[in-house]
Protein backbone atom coordinates (compact mmCIF):
# COMPACT_ATOMS: atom_id res chain seq x y z
CA UNK A 1 0.00 0.00 0.00
CA UNK A 2 0.76 3.39 -1.35
CA UNK A 3 2.18 5.48 2.46
CA UNK A 4 0.16 8.34 1.93
CA UNK A 5 -2.89 6.11 1.78
CA UNK A 6 -1.81 4.46 4.46
CA UNK A 7 -1.55 7.35 6.69
CA UNK A 8 -4.95 8.89 5.76
CA UNK A 9 -6.27 4.99 7.02
CA UNK A 10 -4.57 5.53 10.07
CA UNK A 11 -5.70 9.10 10.56
CA UNK A 12 -8.99 7.49 10.00
CA UNK A 13 -8.98 4.75 12.31
CA UNK A 14 -7.46 6.66 15.48
CA UNK A 15 -9.84 9.42 14.69
CA UNK A 16 -12.72 7.09 14.96
CA UNK A 17 -11.65 5.12 17.93
CA UNK A 18 -10.85 8.23 20.71
CA UNK A 19 -9.07 5.39 22.91
CA UNK A 20 -5.66 4.13 22.10
CA UNK A 21 -5.91 1.14 19.38
CA UNK A 22 -3.68 -1.09 19.02
CA UNK A 23 -0.80 -0.97 16.79
CA UNK A 24 -1.59 -4.44 15.58
CA UNK A 25 -5.29 -3.53 15.22
CA UNK A 26 -4.32 -1.18 12.58
CA UNK A 27 -1.83 -3.91 11.04
CA UNK A 28 -4.91 -5.77 10.42
CA UNK A 29 -7.71 -3.77 9.58
CA UNK A 30 -5.49 -1.65 6.78
CA UNK A 31 -3.72 -5.14 5.89
CA UNK A 32 -0.32 -4.16 5.41
CA UNK A 33 2.84 -5.33 7.58
CA UNK A 34 4.07 -4.26 10.80
CA UNK A 35 6.87 -2.48 9.83
CA UNK A 36 4.54 -0.09 7.35
CA UNK A 37 2.34 0.51 10.15
CA UNK A 38 5.19 1.91 12.07
CA UNK A 39 6.73 4.23 9.77
CA UNK A 40 3.50 5.68 8.71
CA UNK A 41 3.16 6.56 12.14
CA UNK A 42 6.15 8.20 13.12
CA UNK A 43 5.91 10.32 10.12
CA UNK A 44 2.38 11.20 11.00
CA UNK A 45 3.68 11.79 14.72
CA UNK A 46 6.43 14.06 13.03
CA UNK A 47 3.38 15.86 10.89
CA UNK A 48 1.24 16.43 13.75
CA UNK A 49 4.06 17.58 16.10
CA UNK A 50 3.80 21.04 14.78
CA UNK A 51 1.34 23.80 15.57
CA UNK A 52 -1.65 21.24 15.28
CA UNK A 53 -5.12 21.03 17.14
CA UNK A 54 -4.52 17.00 17.12
CA UNK A 55 -2.06 15.09 18.16
CA UNK A 56 -0.80 11.37 18.09
CA UNK A 57 0.58 9.72 20.97
CA UNK A 58 2.12 6.26 21.61
CA UNK A 59 1.99 4.42 24.26
CA UNK A 60 3.73 0.91 24.09
CA UNK A 61 2.18 -1.12 21.41
CA UNK A 62 -0.96 1.68 20.77
CA UNK A 63 -1.48 5.21 19.35
CA UNK A 64 -4.26 7.51 20.34
CA UNK A 65 -5.12 11.07 18.60
CA UNK A 66 -6.22 13.48 20.89
CA UNK A 67 -5.99 17.09 21.13
CA UNK A 68 -2.90 18.92 21.83
CA UNK A 69 -2.19 19.42 25.10
CA UNK A 70 -1.36 23.56 24.43
CA UNK A 71 -5.30 24.10 23.84
CA UNK A 72 -6.30 22.44 26.97
CA UNK A 73 -7.59 25.46 27.92
CA UNK A 74 -9.94 25.82 24.87
CA UNK A 75 -11.35 22.46 25.62
CA UNK A 76 -12.13 23.68 29.31
CA UNK A 77 -13.79 26.63 27.64
CA UNK A 78 -15.83 25.09 24.99
CA UNK A 79 -17.38 22.60 27.48
CA UNK A 80 -18.68 25.58 29.70
CA UNK A 81 -19.48 27.44 26.72
CA UNK A 82 -22.03 24.33 26.08
CA UNK A 83 -23.89 25.30 28.95
CA UNK A 84 -26.18 27.68 28.46
CA UNK A 85 -28.85 28.92 31.47
CA UNK A 86 -32.02 28.03 29.69
CA UNK A 87 -32.36 24.47 27.77
CA UNK A 88 -33.77 24.12 24.18
CA UNK A 89 -37.38 22.84 23.64
CA UNK A 90 -35.90 19.86 22.63
CA UNK A 91 -34.04 19.43 25.91
CA UNK A 92 -36.76 20.37 27.61
CA UNK A 93 -39.15 17.91 25.77
CA UNK A 94 -36.53 15.05 25.54
CA UNK A 95 -35.95 15.44 29.45
CA UNK A 96 -39.49 15.58 30.48
CA UNK A 97 -39.86 11.81 28.63
CA UNK A 98 -36.65 10.45 30.71
CA UNK A 99 -37.90 11.74 33.94
CA UNK A 100 -41.51 10.13 32.86
CA UNK A 101 -40.58 7.22 31.65
CA UNK A 102 -36.97 6.37 32.19
CA UNK A 103 -34.68 4.30 32.45
CA UNK A 104 -35.35 4.61 28.23
CA UNK A 105 -33.71 4.16 25.67
CA UNK A 106 -32.26 5.97 22.94
CA UNK A 107 -34.99 4.05 20.53
CA UNK A 108 -37.93 4.15 22.48
CA UNK A 109 -37.37 8.12 23.46
CA UNK A 110 -36.78 8.95 19.38
CA UNK A 111 -40.08 6.75 18.76
CA UNK A 112 -42.33 8.67 20.98
CA UNK A 113 -40.29 12.29 19.99
CA UNK A 114 -40.12 11.77 16.04
CA UNK A 115 -37.16 12.72 16.10
CA UNK A 116 -33.52 11.63 16.42
CA UNK A 117 -32.18 12.63 20.03
CA UNK A 118 -28.48 11.93 19.89
CA UNK A 119 -27.40 15.23 20.39
CA UNK A 120 -29.74 16.30 22.67
CA UNK A 121 -28.69 13.51 25.06
CA UNK A 122 -25.49 13.78 24.89
CA UNK A 123 -25.79 17.62 25.69
CA UNK A 124 -27.80 16.75 28.73
CA UNK A 125 -25.26 13.82 30.12
CA UNK A 126 -22.56 16.53 29.98
CA UNK A 127 -24.64 18.29 31.94
CA UNK A 128 -24.94 15.95 34.38
CA UNK A 129 -29.23 16.29 34.10
CA UNK A 130 -29.15 12.41 32.96
CA UNK A 131 -27.08 9.27 33.55
CA UNK A 132 -26.99 6.37 31.83
CA UNK A 133 -26.51 2.56 32.55
CA UNK A 134 -25.74 -0.36 30.77
CA UNK A 135 -29.39 -1.75 29.20
CA UNK A 136 -29.57 -5.27 30.88
CA UNK A 137 -31.30 -6.08 28.23
CA UNK A 138 -28.18 -6.48 26.46
CA UNK A 139 -26.46 -4.75 23.09
CA UNK A 140 -24.44 -2.47 23.01
CA UNK A 141 -26.68 0.35 24.08
CA UNK A 142 -28.04 2.56 27.26
CA UNK A 143 -30.58 3.11 29.36
CA UNK A 144 -30.91 6.84 30.50
CA UNK A 145 -32.71 8.27 33.84
CA UNK A 146 -32.49 11.91 35.64
CA UNK A 147 -29.36 12.08 37.55
CA UNK A 148 -29.43 11.71 41.32
CA UNK A 149 -28.23 15.33 41.56
CA UNK A 150 -31.10 16.47 39.54
CA UNK A 151 -33.41 15.18 41.56
CA UNK A 152 -32.55 16.56 44.29
CA UNK A 153 -32.35 20.09 42.95
CA UNK A 154 -35.69 19.93 42.18
CA UNK A 155 -36.42 18.62 45.65
CA UNK A 156 -37.73 15.25 44.66
CA UNK A 157 -36.62 12.25 46.58
CA UNK A 158 -37.86 9.86 43.89
CA UNK A 159 -38.95 10.08 40.50
CA UNK A 160 -42.13 8.97 41.51
CA UNK A 161 -42.84 12.23 43.04
CA UNK A 162 -43.53 13.93 39.87
CA UNK A 163 -46.76 15.59 39.77
CA UNK A 164 -49.14 12.62 38.25
CA UNK A 165 -46.38 10.44 37.68
CA UNK A 166 -48.36 7.50 38.05
CA UNK A 167 -50.99 8.63 35.53
CA UNK A 168 -48.71 10.06 33.10
CA UNK A 169 -45.84 7.29 33.00
CA UNK A 170 -48.94 4.98 32.04
CA UNK A 171 -50.13 7.01 29.07
CA UNK A 172 -51.73 4.83 26.04
CA UNK A 173 -50.37 7.55 23.68
CA UNK A 174 -46.76 6.01 24.83
CA UNK A 175 -47.63 2.72 24.66
CA UNK A 176 -49.12 3.09 20.60
CA UNK A 177 -45.67 4.48 19.58
CA UNK A 178 -43.82 2.00 21.28
CA UNK A 179 -45.55 -0.91 20.10
CA UNK A 180 -45.10 0.50 16.65
CA UNK B 1 -56.20 -3.01 -22.59
CA UNK B 2 -52.64 -3.95 -22.60
CA UNK B 3 -50.04 -2.61 -19.82
CA UNK B 4 -47.56 -4.32 -17.57
CA UNK B 5 -46.72 -2.06 -14.67
CA UNK B 6 -47.61 -4.00 -11.01
CA UNK B 7 -48.64 -1.65 -8.45
CA UNK B 8 -46.04 -2.89 -5.79
CA UNK B 9 -42.99 -1.12 -8.27
CA UNK B 10 -45.04 2.24 -7.55
CA UNK B 11 -44.41 4.30 -4.76
CA UNK B 12 -47.20 7.08 -5.61
CA UNK B 13 -49.31 7.92 -9.09
CA UNK B 14 -46.77 10.38 -10.37
CA UNK B 15 -44.48 7.46 -10.64
CA UNK B 16 -46.70 5.90 -12.14
CA UNK B 17 -47.61 8.41 -14.52
CA UNK B 18 -43.85 9.21 -15.61
CA UNK B 19 -43.35 5.07 -16.22
CA UNK B 20 -46.76 5.38 -19.06
CA UNK B 21 -44.76 8.30 -19.99
CA UNK B 22 -41.58 7.02 -20.60
CA UNK B 23 -42.97 4.01 -21.88
CA UNK B 24 -44.54 5.66 -24.86
CA UNK B 25 -41.32 7.74 -25.08
CA UNK B 26 -43.59 11.00 -24.72
CA UNK B 27 -42.69 14.23 -23.74
CA UNK B 28 -44.38 15.71 -20.49
CA UNK B 29 -47.37 17.31 -22.24
CA UNK B 30 -51.36 17.42 -21.92
CA UNK B 31 -51.86 15.74 -25.07
CA UNK B 32 -49.24 13.03 -23.87
CA UNK B 33 -51.29 13.00 -20.64
CA UNK B 34 -54.66 12.38 -22.47
CA UNK B 35 -53.12 9.09 -24.19
CA UNK B 36 -52.23 7.54 -20.75
CA UNK B 37 -55.57 8.65 -19.42
CA UNK B 38 -57.11 5.36 -19.93
CA UNK B 39 -53.86 3.11 -18.64
CA UNK B 40 -54.09 4.66 -15.13
CA UNK B 41 -57.38 4.66 -14.92
CA UNK B 42 -57.22 0.93 -15.35
CA UNK B 43 -54.60 0.90 -13.44
CA UNK B 44 -56.26 1.88 -10.39
CA UNK B 45 -59.46 -0.54 -11.02
CA UNK B 46 -57.30 -3.67 -11.20
CA UNK B 47 -55.13 -2.67 -8.22
CA UNK B 48 -57.45 -3.64 -5.46
CA UNK B 49 -54.54 -4.21 -3.11
CA UNK B 50 -53.58 0.15 -3.50
CA UNK B 51 -53.18 1.14 -0.09
CA UNK B 52 -55.47 3.23 1.62
CA UNK B 53 -53.07 5.80 2.39
CA UNK B 54 -52.15 6.47 -1.32
CA UNK B 55 -56.06 5.60 -2.80
CA UNK B 56 -56.47 9.05 -2.15
CA UNK B 57 -53.41 10.17 -3.80
CA UNK B 58 -53.89 7.99 -6.88
CA UNK B 59 -57.64 9.36 -7.08
CA UNK B 60 -56.93 13.50 -7.28
CA UNK B 61 -54.02 12.55 -10.50
CA UNK B 62 -57.06 10.47 -11.97
CA UNK B 63 -59.56 13.56 -11.41
CA UNK B 64 -56.74 15.87 -13.12
CA UNK B 65 -56.15 12.92 -15.85
CA UNK B 66 -60.29 12.91 -16.55
CA UNK B 67 -60.34 16.89 -17.21
CA UNK B 68 -57.55 16.58 -19.36
CA UNK B 69 -58.60 13.75 -21.34
CA UNK B 70 -61.76 14.87 -21.96
CA UNK B 71 -60.45 18.39 -22.87
CA UNK B 72 -58.04 16.84 -25.47
CA UNK B 73 -60.88 14.90 -27.20
CA UNK B 74 -63.60 17.44 -27.21
CA UNK B 75 -61.73 20.92 -27.08
CA UNK B 76 -65.19 22.50 -27.65
CA UNK B 77 -66.01 21.58 -23.63
CA UNK B 78 -65.80 24.66 -21.62
CA UNK B 79 -63.73 24.72 -17.92
CA UNK B 80 -63.81 26.38 -15.50
CA UNK B 81 -60.41 28.63 -14.52
CA UNK B 82 -60.35 26.34 -11.55
CA UNK B 83 -60.25 23.22 -13.81
CA UNK B 84 -57.69 24.66 -16.66
CA UNK B 85 -55.12 25.39 -13.64
CA UNK B 86 -55.65 22.29 -12.36
CA UNK B 87 -54.75 20.92 -15.94
CA UNK B 88 -51.57 22.82 -16.14
CA UNK B 89 -50.77 21.93 -12.05
CA UNK B 90 -50.47 18.15 -13.22
CA UNK B 91 -48.21 18.74 -15.88
CA UNK B 92 -45.93 21.08 -13.93
CA UNK B 93 -45.50 18.39 -11.29
CA UNK B 94 -45.19 16.15 -13.67
CA UNK B 95 -42.17 17.46 -14.61
CA UNK B 96 -40.91 18.43 -11.37
CA UNK B 97 -41.57 14.98 -9.83
CA UNK B 98 -39.52 14.14 -13.05
CA UNK B 99 -36.25 16.03 -11.98
CA UNK B 100 -36.34 14.95 -8.26
CA UNK B 101 -37.05 11.00 -9.46
CA UNK B 102 -33.90 11.05 -11.55
CA UNK B 103 -31.87 12.96 -9.23
CA UNK B 104 -33.17 10.18 -6.33
CA UNK B 105 -31.65 7.77 -8.45
CA UNK B 106 -28.12 9.23 -8.60
CA UNK B 107 -28.41 9.91 -4.99
CA UNK B 108 -29.44 6.15 -4.44
CA UNK B 109 -26.43 5.02 -6.78
CA UNK B 110 -24.14 7.56 -4.42
CA UNK B 111 -25.66 5.90 -1.19
CA UNK B 112 -24.97 2.38 -2.77
CA UNK B 113 -21.72 3.26 -2.93
CA UNK B 114 -21.19 3.99 0.49
CA UNK B 115 -18.39 6.34 0.81
CA UNK B 116 -19.39 7.44 4.11
CA UNK B 117 -18.12 10.05 6.42
CA UNK B 118 -18.05 8.90 10.01
CA UNK B 119 -17.97 10.56 13.03
CA UNK B 120 -16.60 9.93 16.47
CA UNK B 121 -18.66 10.08 19.82
CA UNK B 122 -17.98 13.57 21.00
CA UNK B 123 -16.34 14.96 24.72
CA UNK B 124 -15.02 11.21 25.30
CA UNK B 125 -13.58 11.18 28.46
CA UNK B 126 -14.77 14.67 29.39
CA UNK B 127 -16.60 14.31 32.89
CA UNK B 128 -20.09 16.02 33.52
CA UNK B 129 -20.26 19.17 34.80
CA UNK B 130 -23.75 19.55 37.03
CA UNK B 131 -24.94 22.68 36.05
CA UNK B 132 -28.91 22.54 36.32
CA UNK B 133 -31.14 25.08 34.85
CA UNK B 134 -31.73 27.36 37.91
CA UNK B 135 -35.45 28.14 37.46
CA UNK B 136 -36.48 24.49 35.96
CA UNK B 137 -38.94 22.60 38.69
CA UNK B 138 -40.97 19.59 38.17
CA UNK B 139 -44.44 21.13 36.95
CA UNK B 140 -42.15 22.03 34.03
CA UNK B 141 -41.38 19.26 33.36
CA UNK B 142 -45.25 17.65 33.71
CA UNK B 143 -46.21 20.49 31.11
CA UNK B 144 -43.16 19.77 28.76
CA UNK B 145 -44.31 15.83 28.80
CA UNK B 146 -48.04 17.02 28.35
CA UNK B 147 -46.74 19.01 25.49
CA UNK B 148 -45.12 15.55 24.19
CA UNK B 149 -48.09 13.24 24.38
CA UNK B 150 -50.18 15.45 22.37
CA UNK B 151 -47.52 15.75 19.52
CA UNK B 152 -47.95 11.65 18.96
CA UNK B 153 -49.29 11.47 16.06
CA UNK B 154 -52.62 9.53 16.19
CA UNK B 155 -52.05 6.19 13.56
CA UNK B 156 -56.67 5.80 13.60
CA UNK B 157 -57.04 9.30 13.18
CA UNK B 158 -54.98 9.27 10.20
CA UNK B 159 -56.81 6.68 8.54
CA UNK B 160 -60.20 8.16 9.06
CA UNK B 161 -58.55 11.28 7.61
CA UNK B 162 -57.74 10.07 4.31
CA UNK B 163 -61.07 8.20 4.19
CA UNK B 164 -63.04 10.97 4.14
CA UNK B 165 -60.55 11.74 1.54
CA UNK B 166 -61.17 9.03 -0.63
CA UNK B 167 -64.50 10.08 -0.36
CA UNK B 168 -64.69 13.46 -1.38
CA UNK B 169 -62.41 12.58 -3.81
CA UNK B 170 -65.14 10.01 -5.19
CA UNK B 171 -67.47 12.07 -5.12
CA UNK B 172 -65.36 14.82 -7.20
CA UNK B 173 -64.64 12.13 -9.75
CA UNK B 174 -68.70 11.63 -10.02
CA UNK B 175 -69.19 15.20 -10.20
CA UNK B 176 -66.86 15.34 -13.09
CA UNK B 177 -68.92 12.52 -14.68
CA UNK B 178 -72.00 14.19 -14.30
CA UNK B 179 -70.56 16.98 -15.43
CA UNK B 180 -69.17 15.51 -18.84
CA UNK B 181 -72.75 13.97 -19.18
CA UNK B 182 -74.26 16.95 -19.58
CA UNK B 183 -72.63 18.91 -21.70
CA UNK B 184 -72.15 15.63 -23.88
CA UNK B 185 -75.93 14.47 -24.32
CA UNK B 186 -76.16 10.97 -25.18
CA UNK B 187 -76.95 7.40 -24.35
CA UNK B 188 -74.28 7.27 -22.12
CA UNK B 189 -76.27 5.39 -19.44
CA UNK B 190 -77.03 2.60 -21.78
CA UNK B 191 -73.14 2.11 -22.10
CA UNK B 192 -72.28 1.62 -18.43
CA UNK B 193 -75.55 -0.36 -17.36
CA UNK B 194 -72.84 -2.95 -16.49
CA UNK B 195 -70.17 -0.74 -14.64
CA UNK B 196 -68.71 -2.50 -11.98
CA UNK B 197 -67.65 1.14 -10.68
CA UNK B 198 -67.03 4.42 -11.24
CA UNK B 199 -63.78 4.49 -12.54
CA UNK B 200 -65.24 2.07 -15.22
CA UNK B 201 -68.01 4.28 -15.98
CA UNK B 202 -65.15 7.11 -16.43
CA UNK B 203 -63.46 4.65 -19.05
CA UNK B 204 -66.55 3.84 -20.86
CA UNK B 205 -67.39 7.60 -20.68
CA UNK B 206 -63.96 8.30 -22.31
CA UNK B 207 -64.03 5.50 -25.03
CA UNK B 208 -67.09 6.59 -25.97
CA UNK B 209 -65.29 10.74 -26.66
CA UNK B 210 -62.85 8.91 -28.29
CA UNK B 211 -65.17 6.96 -30.44
CA UNK B 212 -66.85 10.77 -31.33
CA UNK B 213 -63.50 12.07 -32.26
CA UNK B 214 -62.50 9.18 -34.16
CA UNK B 215 -66.20 9.72 -36.08
CA UNK B 216 -67.49 5.85 -35.38
CA UNK B 217 -70.72 8.16 -34.20
CA UNK B 218 -71.89 10.84 -34.96
CA UNK B 219 -72.37 14.08 -33.47
CA UNK B 220 -74.95 16.00 -34.21
CA UNK B 221 -74.62 19.72 -32.57
CA UNK B 222 -76.91 22.65 -33.56
CA UNK B 223 -74.68 25.43 -32.78
CA UNK B 224 -71.37 26.05 -30.61
CA UNK B 225 -72.02 25.10 -26.66
CA UNK B 226 -75.58 23.88 -27.40
CA UNK B 227 -76.61 20.00 -26.83
CA UNK B 228 -74.62 17.77 -28.76
CA UNK B 229 -76.66 14.75 -30.01
CA UNK B 230 -74.60 11.45 -30.14
CA UNK B 231 -75.84 8.74 -32.58
CA UNK B 232 -73.98 5.19 -33.83
CA UNK B 233 -72.78 5.59 -37.40
CA UNK B 234 -74.20 2.40 -38.61
CA UNK B 235 -77.70 3.15 -37.21
CA UNK C 1 -5.64 35.79 16.96
CA UNK C 2 -2.50 34.23 14.58
CA UNK C 3 -4.38 32.23 11.99
CA UNK C 4 -2.58 29.13 12.27
CA UNK C 5 -3.38 29.05 16.29
CA UNK C 6 -6.71 29.77 15.51
CA UNK C 7 -6.75 27.06 12.47
CA UNK C 8 -5.32 24.26 15.51
CA UNK C 9 -7.72 25.26 17.88
CA UNK C 10 -10.85 24.60 15.80
CA UNK C 11 -8.95 21.39 14.60
CA UNK C 12 -9.10 20.70 18.42
CA UNK C 13 -12.78 22.13 19.40
CA UNK C 14 -14.03 20.02 16.08
CA UNK C 15 -12.36 16.67 16.93
CA UNK C 16 -13.53 17.03 20.88
CA UNK C 17 -16.67 17.50 20.01
CA UNK C 18 -17.70 14.91 17.48
CA UNK C 19 -20.98 16.47 16.56
CA UNK C 20 -21.10 19.28 14.38
CA UNK C 21 -20.43 22.74 15.87
CA UNK C 22 -21.87 25.68 15.71
CA UNK C 23 -19.47 28.64 14.51
CA UNK C 24 -20.61 30.61 16.46
CA UNK C 25 -19.77 28.41 19.45
CA UNK C 26 -16.04 28.27 17.73
CA UNK C 27 -16.44 32.87 17.61
CA UNK C 28 -16.62 32.62 21.52
CA UNK C 29 -14.49 29.97 22.30
CA UNK C 30 -11.65 31.50 20.46
CA UNK C 31 -12.69 34.98 21.04
CA UNK C 32 -12.11 35.91 17.88
CA UNK C 33 -14.28 37.49 14.49
CA UNK C 34 -17.08 35.22 12.68
CA UNK C 35 -15.01 36.54 9.47
CA UNK C 36 -11.63 35.09 10.70
CA UNK C 37 -13.18 31.40 12.04
CA UNK C 38 -15.03 31.29 8.63
CA UNK C 39 -11.33 31.66 7.03
CA UNK C 40 -9.83 29.98 8.74
CA UNK C 41 -12.22 27.02 8.12
CA UNK C 42 -11.95 27.47 4.65
CA UNK C 43 -8.14 26.90 4.43
CA UNK C 44 -8.68 24.10 6.58
CA UNK C 45 -11.39 22.18 4.65
CA UNK C 46 -9.02 22.72 1.73
CA UNK C 47 -5.84 21.00 3.40
CA UNK C 48 -8.04 18.10 4.48
CA UNK C 49 -9.69 17.33 1.15
CA UNK C 50 -6.38 16.41 -1.07
CA UNK C 51 -6.19 12.47 0.71
CA UNK C 52 -6.33 12.78 4.47
CA UNK C 53 -7.89 10.57 6.54
CA UNK C 54 -10.55 13.32 7.64
CA UNK C 55 -12.43 16.25 6.44
CA UNK C 56 -14.81 18.75 7.59
CA UNK C 57 -18.07 18.91 6.53
CA UNK C 58 -19.80 21.99 6.22
CA UNK C 59 -23.28 23.10 6.41
CA UNK C 60 -25.36 26.24 7.15
CA UNK C 61 -23.48 27.61 10.49
CA UNK C 62 -21.85 24.59 11.74
CA UNK C 63 -18.77 22.30 10.51
CA UNK C 64 -18.17 19.15 11.57
CA UNK C 65 -15.24 16.84 11.31
CA UNK C 66 -15.66 13.21 10.17
CA UNK C 67 -13.60 10.48 8.36
CA UNK C 68 -13.19 10.42 5.01
CA UNK C 69 -15.17 9.31 2.51
CA UNK C 70 -12.29 7.05 0.92
CA UNK C 71 -11.70 5.09 3.65
CA UNK C 72 -15.06 3.94 4.20
CA UNK C 73 -14.90 0.73 3.53
CA UNK C 74 -12.09 0.19 6.24
CA UNK C 75 -13.74 2.19 8.84
CA UNK C 76 -17.20 0.87 8.29
CA UNK C 77 -16.10 -2.67 9.84
CA UNK C 78 -14.84 -0.85 12.74
CA UNK C 79 -17.99 1.18 13.62
CA UNK C 80 -21.62 -0.44 14.16
CA UNK C 81 -23.80 2.65 12.61
CA UNK C 82 -27.40 2.55 11.15
CA UNK C 83 -25.78 5.27 8.93
CA UNK C 84 -25.07 2.33 6.86
CA UNK C 85 -28.71 1.00 6.23
CA UNK C 86 -30.36 1.18 2.74
CA UNK C 87 -32.83 3.82 1.86
CA UNK C 88 -35.77 2.78 0.23
CA UNK C 89 -37.21 4.25 -2.94
CA UNK C 90 -39.65 6.49 -1.20
CA UNK C 91 -37.07 7.78 1.36
CA UNK C 92 -34.34 8.79 -1.68
CA UNK C 93 -37.28 10.53 -3.62
CA UNK C 94 -38.24 12.39 -0.24
CA UNK C 95 -34.27 13.17 0.42
CA UNK C 96 -33.69 14.92 -3.04
CA UNK C 97 -36.24 16.95 -2.65
CA UNK C 98 -35.14 18.05 0.50
CA UNK C 99 -31.79 18.16 -0.45
CA UNK C 100 -32.34 20.21 -3.48
CA UNK C 101 -35.43 22.24 -2.28
CA UNK C 102 -34.83 22.24 1.82
CA UNK C 103 -35.76 24.04 4.01
CA UNK C 104 -39.22 22.50 2.34
CA UNK C 105 -42.62 22.64 4.14
CA UNK C 106 -44.61 18.71 4.02
CA UNK C 107 -47.00 20.46 1.75
CA UNK C 108 -44.73 21.49 -0.57
CA UNK C 109 -42.74 18.00 -1.02
CA UNK C 110 -46.62 16.56 -1.52
CA UNK C 111 -47.26 19.17 -4.24
CA UNK C 112 -44.32 17.35 -6.34
CA UNK C 113 -44.59 13.65 -4.86
CA UNK C 114 -48.41 13.52 -5.33
CA UNK C 115 -48.02 11.36 -2.29
CA UNK C 116 -48.49 11.70 1.58
CA UNK C 117 -45.31 12.25 3.12
CA UNK C 118 -45.88 11.84 6.94
CA UNK C 119 -44.58 8.36 7.35
CA UNK C 120 -41.87 8.56 5.26
CA UNK C 121 -40.88 12.23 6.77
CA UNK C 122 -41.26 10.45 10.48
CA UNK C 123 -38.93 7.64 9.43
CA UNK C 124 -36.26 9.84 8.05
CA UNK C 125 -36.42 12.23 11.07
CA UNK C 126 -36.11 8.94 13.19
CA UNK C 127 -32.99 7.87 11.53
CA UNK C 128 -31.68 11.32 11.61
CA UNK C 129 -31.10 11.88 8.16
CA UNK C 130 -33.56 14.38 8.53
CA UNK C 131 -34.22 17.95 10.52
CA UNK C 132 -37.32 19.92 11.20
CA UNK C 133 -37.62 23.38 12.17
CA UNK C 134 -40.66 25.71 13.09
CA UNK C 135 -41.91 26.98 9.81
CA UNK C 136 -41.33 31.08 10.26
CA UNK C 137 -44.20 31.87 8.46
CA UNK C 138 -45.90 30.54 11.95
CA UNK C 139 -48.25 28.02 12.18
CA UNK C 140 -47.67 24.90 13.83
CA UNK C 141 -46.13 22.94 11.16
CA UNK C 142 -42.77 22.16 10.59
CA UNK C 143 -40.11 23.15 7.28
CA UNK C 144 -37.39 20.43 6.66
CA UNK C 145 -34.01 20.20 5.57
CA UNK C 146 -30.93 17.85 5.29
CA UNK C 147 -29.04 17.40 8.49
CA UNK C 148 -24.90 16.70 8.96
CA UNK C 149 -25.52 12.57 8.45
CA UNK C 150 -27.12 12.67 5.08
CA UNK C 151 -23.94 14.62 4.26
CA UNK C 152 -21.78 11.87 5.85
CA UNK C 153 -24.03 9.14 4.14
CA UNK C 154 -23.36 10.53 0.80
CA UNK C 155 -19.54 11.20 1.35
CA UNK C 156 -20.33 15.08 0.77
CA UNK C 157 -18.21 17.90 2.27
CA UNK C 158 -21.24 20.27 1.61
CA UNK C 159 -24.81 20.61 -0.33
CA UNK C 160 -24.16 22.31 -3.04
CA UNK C 161 -21.72 19.05 -4.41
CA UNK C 162 -24.67 17.28 -4.95
CA UNK C 163 -25.22 16.60 -8.43
CA UNK C 164 -27.10 19.55 -10.61
CA UNK C 165 -27.52 21.40 -7.35
CA UNK C 166 -27.48 24.70 -9.14
CA UNK C 167 -30.02 24.15 -11.82
CA UNK C 168 -32.58 21.88 -9.18
CA UNK C 169 -31.91 23.92 -6.20
CA UNK C 170 -34.13 26.40 -8.36
CA UNK C 171 -37.95 26.31 -8.79
CA UNK C 172 -38.75 27.46 -12.44
CA UNK C 173 -42.04 28.73 -11.14
CA UNK C 174 -41.13 30.67 -8.37
CA UNK C 175 -38.48 32.28 -10.60
CA UNK C 176 -40.63 33.24 -13.29
CA UNK C 177 -43.47 34.34 -10.51
CA UNK C 178 -40.62 36.79 -9.22
CA UNK C 179 -39.65 38.07 -12.23
CA UNK C 180 -42.99 38.62 -13.49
Amino acid sequence: MDQEKLKSIIESILFISGEPVEIARIVKVAGVENEEVEQALLILQEEYSHGRGLTIIRKEDSAQMTTSAENADIISELVKSGIQDGLSKAALETLSIVAYRGPISRVSMEAIRGVNCSFTLRALLLRGLLERMDDPNGGRSYLYKISFDFLKKMGLERIESLPDYETLSQDSRIESVLEG
Amino acid sequence: MAYNVKLEKFEGPMELLLELINKEKLDITELSLSKVTDEFLEHIRNNENIHLEHLADFLTVAARLILIKSKAILPMLKFSEEEEEEIKDLTYQLAEYKKFKEASLKLGAMAEERHICYSREGFIGVAPVFYPPEDLNAYDLKKYFLSVLSEIPIVERLEEEIVSEVITLEERINDLETMLREKVQSSFSSLVEKAKDKVDVIISFLAMLEMVKQRIIMVDQKELFEEIQLSMKNQ
